[in-house]
């Protein structure tokens, strides 16, 4: 008989019960690059969020600057009663969000640009600074002895990952930056090795997001170098791998969180007129993840939410 | 020999006017664009409120901008890869030069110019030299000007996105002019959408109307023909990647003045959405035959397909999947109407 | 300007273009050697042989578009060694070429003027002169018994005959001081061939240099002042009308014996 | 199989081809109207006309290239439409076009044999005698008069009439039942053009049927036992041999009166 | 008329041994790759070392395999922007097939290989029945299984990356043939590398030495010309189209068993790596021109220069910058072998 694969469906599992608001729609719309695992977890929070709450949600990304400040505009143009938007590239979301403003739209900022937030008329934040997460990372690093990490960019000039090697940088100045192409996992794989080749003196291996600190770790172990392996964000499989020793530990922004948290606040408006974080950043991150205490993620790491 | 002694000759079937109409190689594209309009305005009512018609023109001016200059290329024969990320070299320069030096940002535009327009000489004239393919040489300058991009701005401004220059002289004026909207019955319009038009016509006016478009359409289409009855192809090759440039500048500087700072590791495949549109509009890959307006018409199309799935509020995850399908219908329909008007 | 005439049969003493011991090579292919003739004013020089002889490589070093290797070529008394048609063009040689170099998209009018356009008006409003454009190229294709449906046509649609009789129009047209013509007539009809050896003497007539190649000895001799035979890249003969006759021409433009055998056997099978 | 004659010249009471009314158009341009002829074994049907008349498009329906728009075409007495060249080249019949249909990049003997590889070995091992094809190119070519250098060299390098000598070697090599020839001597020298009128002669006497298209009344008339005469789409004329001289049909071909006054005036000038 | 004779020709001028082999097309792109070789073993030691050879080569390997199938496609005058994603098509059909019905893995492992030859009949198929470039019909069916990839995968295992399989049925003797390692000299060199090699054995065979192959070279040379000699001209591109997805299959089938799970969104991108590949090891875009070998020279310059930059540790920033002008050099002294050759 086949193992693994699908779990076979179980009857049974709640059904939110509904709300009594009426129905509104709401935007989210995020720097995402179509794919990502981060992302899809910051929707899903969204989704779960929106679900609940009977807003009809409007999930939407762009990478590029211009284009996700065109995606705002859109919403505007739809009429939503509620935009929440990264900030990744702040500037760029300057003009739109005024627009939004002139047509008494509200908008909260998620994920990233908990500085540019409020001045950008933003009426709440919901995530972590990658900046800080990063530091955070590079302190634990340098907790544990590790000199000599290589931080790895799955795609270049991406504004928040290079944050987030930056704060590792700010806190190890000896970090190597490494970008791999994030689009073709054996280019991943293979430069990752390369790269340890070079540099027998490596330590540590950072990778920025669950897939590629997978292959990551596979390319460590088929260089049989001595480097630990640290990352970003979380999946089932690393969490596992956490759990087994193998990789050392994880910062976790709470995608889901933030995704969650941006769509309840419009229904908390809506429901009391609330006002989430009472004008302060609401930072969803940065938790750390290891041994110490994967056992309580893991499970919901298989659920994938987090 | 007059065109009545033509319009009589017994070697030809004669057409009305709606068949010679459609029969002209534009309108496949136009209907194709009618197509895809109606088509959202069944699905997505908010498409066709003013506000969100004037995103849409936005949408497509920014891509039509640059696919106006790659048409024209492309009719001359050639591709150029570089195009997207040209665009941000030309505003990294700006807003880097005027920011280090602390200069008045006309200065930067002026430099910014002046690199785009070497940029496309430096690529059509390393083409002429090698007789490289254009696909090599702009793939090597497009690698070349990625790595600079990210390269200069973080060794200049020490980031990866150019640091602000919106407090500097000169950025108010810069940006009412390169980034100003213009308030339409009660809308307001970007001024992208008013560059686009005007440098359609003028390439259009180029194309069709001066020695310098014989000498694209020709060089496009045979350039050892060309060459043999006395084109100069080399120069008119420089002057098309030069064209290019030019547009790439307009561009740069609109994303430059509209927000304020550029991020450096953008404008990366947009070299491709330049490309789609002129081959939407009709330009042949491999040269020789096409026109400015096409390459309009084709943005137009890929910005309406592009916004108009959003307005129509289609799950996200199969946006390409509309997009791709969108992209054949549109083509499709292009292909029938203009084979049904040479047949008739 | 008194330039030493290479030329034996030359009977002026400057030339429009004088080669003199010209050779070309196409990477390791030799395709001509030591070739000296003279193309002077009023004189039709007819340049013969079988096929591959290096007759169209020699023609396209006259029109700029290859560069000798060996010796040298001189125009109009100055030693010249062409960068591109377009230097040849503007000292005055215009070529049909044997591929006709025709932009096969390109409506014929535009085919016709290419790298020589009509324009109207000034500075940034100087544009093409559309309507007279379209007239000429009509007119002339008519001169030459070609009735087109319609100009705007791409001269890709065209019969191969109708192509060609562009290419030689568009010549004639531009044509000041030479006037070189590769097989002009090879695709064109009785009348068309016609019509291109009358215009090869108008333009001898008018005092032009006239380059004339065919496989034709009864176009080549009617028109013809002096004739140069090639063989496998290498002169072979170079003679006055007055020297040769038709049938001379003939045989040794095939090789003689051969032939005489074969036209023979042609007979038999009949 | 008794199908009945629409030929009016034909003796033979099956025809390998018989087209009856046939009409071809390009978009609004109408290339072919109402044209009845047959090809036969062991005769030559010569098409000849002036330039544009339609000729290269009737050989292109007989050859599979286009279909024909009005009409029928019976080949070997079952009505056909073709689909494609290679649905004519399986009921062998053979085509040198007037354009060579020749791929510039690829090498001559590939170019040769292109569509009728000869193959050696079996199942997966089965391959391309290149051996065999280089030779058989090669000699077919030495037949024809062209010393090539190396069968190896693209086609694009030869000469305008060495490229031509092998769309022509090609298509009497593999025509089995019909030959279809549109121009083939254009580009030739005197010997070459001999040895096409002999292959042509040859095929004939081997019972294949011939259509020869050319522009010369003295290339056509030896060898021709047919003469159909076109004029812009139509045809003109359909004569037997003994129904008409070399004179009459040079007449007939350029418009009678404007060549004898073009031939007074070639007088003159000299 | 024998060799002999001809080599006796006067009108040819001969050419010694070494300057004959020059002359042989793919040897600039050889000299272009050991030039490339050379210099990174002298910036970077560690590039010698078989282990890091055997990096490379991995690196180049994965290219190279795309590159054999889009060379022939290029050689055969066609384009084809699907094969990035068509590759991740492959992985994730297997894969969320295998899951969801949970089935033995070479359940999937055959359907997907079935998916692959279909996406490229299927471009073959709109390619020669609605006569469009086939820039436009791939890019089209790029975006459409771009979409579909991340609607499908969302759909069925509701994550954006395909769920792991590594525990199912048959998965481990998958991996040992899709995926395995094989020590040569004591180091491990990735299974892909002699897929790579019998890939381009084959290619060149077919090429070369088959009527196929002769056609390829002809429907891209011309293919008008190859359809009135009666090739059959949309046979051979559809199994050209095929024939890329095959190579896309094989990847696939990698990239999933070396790493267990897919995400939906790789993959883009890629497919101007194959092309590039190609490119470089000579084919012509315009079709009719180039070898199997070129290709794989090309993935392997290619190859080298991405690793290489690495190894020699140079500041990431510029790697790009680094990375085209390796690109230009390599195509640069390439051609410059190949005239110098010809002249002679
Ligand atoms: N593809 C095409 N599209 C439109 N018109 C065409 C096309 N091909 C040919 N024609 C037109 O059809 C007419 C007949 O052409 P065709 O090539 O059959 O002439 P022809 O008798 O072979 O002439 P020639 O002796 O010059 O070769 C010409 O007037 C030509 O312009
Ligand atoms: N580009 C080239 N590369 C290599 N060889 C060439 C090239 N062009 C011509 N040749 C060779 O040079 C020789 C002379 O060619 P050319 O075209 O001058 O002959 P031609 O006398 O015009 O013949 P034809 O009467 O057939 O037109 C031929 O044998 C040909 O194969
Ligand atoms: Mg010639
Ligand atoms: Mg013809």
């Amino acid at each position: 008989s086949a193992t693994g694969g699908r779990p076979q469906p179980n009857s049974g599992g709640g059904a939110g019960s509904g709300v009594t608001t009426p129905r509104i729609t709401v935007a989210v719309i995020s720097h995402s690059a179509p794919g990502d695992t981060f992302w899809d977890i910051v929707r899903r929070g969204a989704e779960e969020a929106a679900a609940k709450d009977n807003i009809n949600l409007l999930y939407t990304a762009q990478p590029e600057g211009a284009g996700q400040a065109q995606l705002v505009q859109q919403a505007i143009d739809q009429k939503v009663s509620g935009i929440a938007v990264t900030l990744a590239k702040p500037d760029a979301m300057k003009t739109v969000l005024a627009n939004a403003k002139a047509a008494n739209i509200p908008v909260v900022a998620i994920n990233a640009g908990a500085a540019s937030a409020k001045e950008l008329g933003a009426r709440a934040f919901f995530g972590a600074d990658d900046r800080i997460a990063g530091e955070a990372v590079g302190q634990k690093l340098l907790d544990g002895g590790y000199a000599r990490p290589i931080c790895v960019i799955h795609e270049q000039g991406n504004v928040g990952l290079e944050e987030r090697c930056a704060g590792v940088k700010a806190k190890i100045p000896a970090t190597e930056i490494l970008y791999v192409q994030g689009s073709d996992m054996t280019q991943v794989s293979s430069t990752i090795t390369s790269k340890l080749q070079a540099t027998a003196e490596a330590d540590a291996v950072i990778g920025l997001g669950a897939p590629y600190t997978l292959t990551a770790l596979r390319a460590v172990q088929a260089t049989g170098s001595k480097a630990k392996i640290a990352s970003f964000d979380l999946n089932a499989d690393l969490a596992q791998q956490i759990k087994d020793g193998k990789i050392i530990f994880t910062v976790d922004q709470q995608p889901w969180l933030q995704g969650y948290l941006a769509v309840e606040y419009f229904w908390q408006q809506l429901r009391g007129g609330f006002e989430m974080g009472g004008g302060q950043p609401v930072l969803t991150g940065p938790a750390i993840v290891d041994q110490g205490n994967v056992d309580a993620v893991l499970k919901f790491a298989q659920e994938g939410i987090r | 020999m007059s065109a009545l002694a033509n319009a009589a000759d017994e070697r030809v079937r004669p057409r009305n006017g709606l068949q010679q109409f459609l029969g002209r190689p534009e309108i496949g594209s136009v209907v194709g664009a009618i197509v895809v309009f109606l088509f959202f305005a069944a699905v997505a009512p908010v498409f066709l409120q003013p506000a969100s018609f004037a995103t849409v023109l936005y949408g497509a001016s920014t891509i039509g901008i640059m696919a106006v200059g790659v048409s024209l290329l492309m009719i001359g024969g050639e591709f150029d890869l570089s195009t997207g990320v040209a665009v941000i070299s030309s505003a990294l320069t700006a807003s880097l030069f005027s920011w280090f030096f602390v200069f008045n940002v006309w200065v930067g535009v002026g430099l910014a110019l002046l690199v785009s327009l070497g940029i496309g000489m430096l690529n059509g004239w390393i083409l002429t030299k090698t007789k490289l393919p254009s696909f090599i040489v702009t793939l090597a300058t497009f690698l070349m000007l990625t790595g600079l991009n990210l390269g200069l701005t973080r060794l200049v401004g020490g980031s990866v996105a150019s640091p602000g220059i919106s407090d500097m002289d000169g950025f108010a004026l810069a940006k009412s002019i390169f980034a100003a909207t213009v308030p339409i019955a009660g809308v307001e319009v970007q001024i992208t959408v008013f560059f686009w038009i005007a440098l359609v016509a003028v390439a259009s006016w180029i194309l069709l109307r001066t020695r310098v478009g014989n000498w694209i359409f020709a060089v496009g289409g045979d350039a050892a023909a060309a060459r043999a009855v006395g084109v100069p192809v080399a120069k008119t090759k420089i002057g098309l990647f030069m064209g290019v440039g030019f547009c790439g500048w307009i561009l740069g500087m609109h994303n430059l003045f509209a927000f304020g700072a550029v991020q450096s590791g953008e404008g990366v495949g947009n070299e491709f959405l330049y490309i789609i549109a002129a081959v939407i509009g009709g330009c042949l890959l491999t040269g020789g035959y096409g026109s400015a307006i096409g390459g309009a018409i084709g943005a137009f199309i890929f910005g309406m397909a592009n916004k108009g799935i959003v307005y129509a509020q289609w799950n996200p995850d199969w946006f390409k999947f509309f997009l791709g399908l969108m992209l054949l219908l549109a083509t499709l329909v292009n292909l029938v109407v203009r084979r049904r008007a040479e047949r008739k | 300007m008194a330039e030493k005439s290479t030329d034996q049969l030359s009977d002026a003493d400057a030339h429009l273009i004088a080669l003199d011991g010209v050779g070309k090579r196409y990477g390791n292919i030799i395709a001509l050697s030591d070739i000296t003739m003279a193309v002077d004013n009023g004189r039709v020089t007819c340049v013969l042989g079988d096929n591959g002889a290096g007759k169209s490589s020699l023609i396209k070093i006259l029109a700029g578009l290859h560069g000798h290797d060996d010796g040298t070529m001189r125009v109009m008394g100055a030693e010249r060694h062409f960068g591109s048609p377009r230097e040849a063009l503007d000292v005055g040689i215009a070529t049909v070429y044997q591929d006709l170099a025709v932009v096969p998209l390109m409506s014929v009018w535009r085919n016709f003027f290419l790298g020589s356009e009509l324009t109207v008006g000034r500075g940034p409003f100087r544009r093409l002169d559309v309507a007279l454009m379209k007239q000429t190229a009509q007119r002339e294709l008519a001169a030459m018994g070609i009735d087109l449906r319609d100009v705007d046509q791409p001269i890709g649609q065209l019969s191969g005959g109708e192509r060609q009789c562009v290419a030689i129009a568009r010549a004639v047209h531009f044509g000041a001081k030479v006037l070189i013509l590769d097989e002009p007539t090879a695709a064109l009809g009785v009348k068309q061939s016609g019509v291109v050896l009358r215009y090869i003497l108008q333009a001898r007539d008018r005092g032009l240099g006239v380059v004339f190649i065919t496989h034709n000895p009864h176009h080549a001799f009617p028109v013809g002042d002096r004739f140069l035979l090639l063989k496998r890249g290498k002169s072979i003969g170079y003679y006055a009308k007055k020297d040769i006759t038709v049938a001379e021409l003939t045989a040794q433009m095939a090789g003689g014996a051969e032939l005489t055998e074969l036209a023979h056997e042609l007979e038999q099978m009949n």
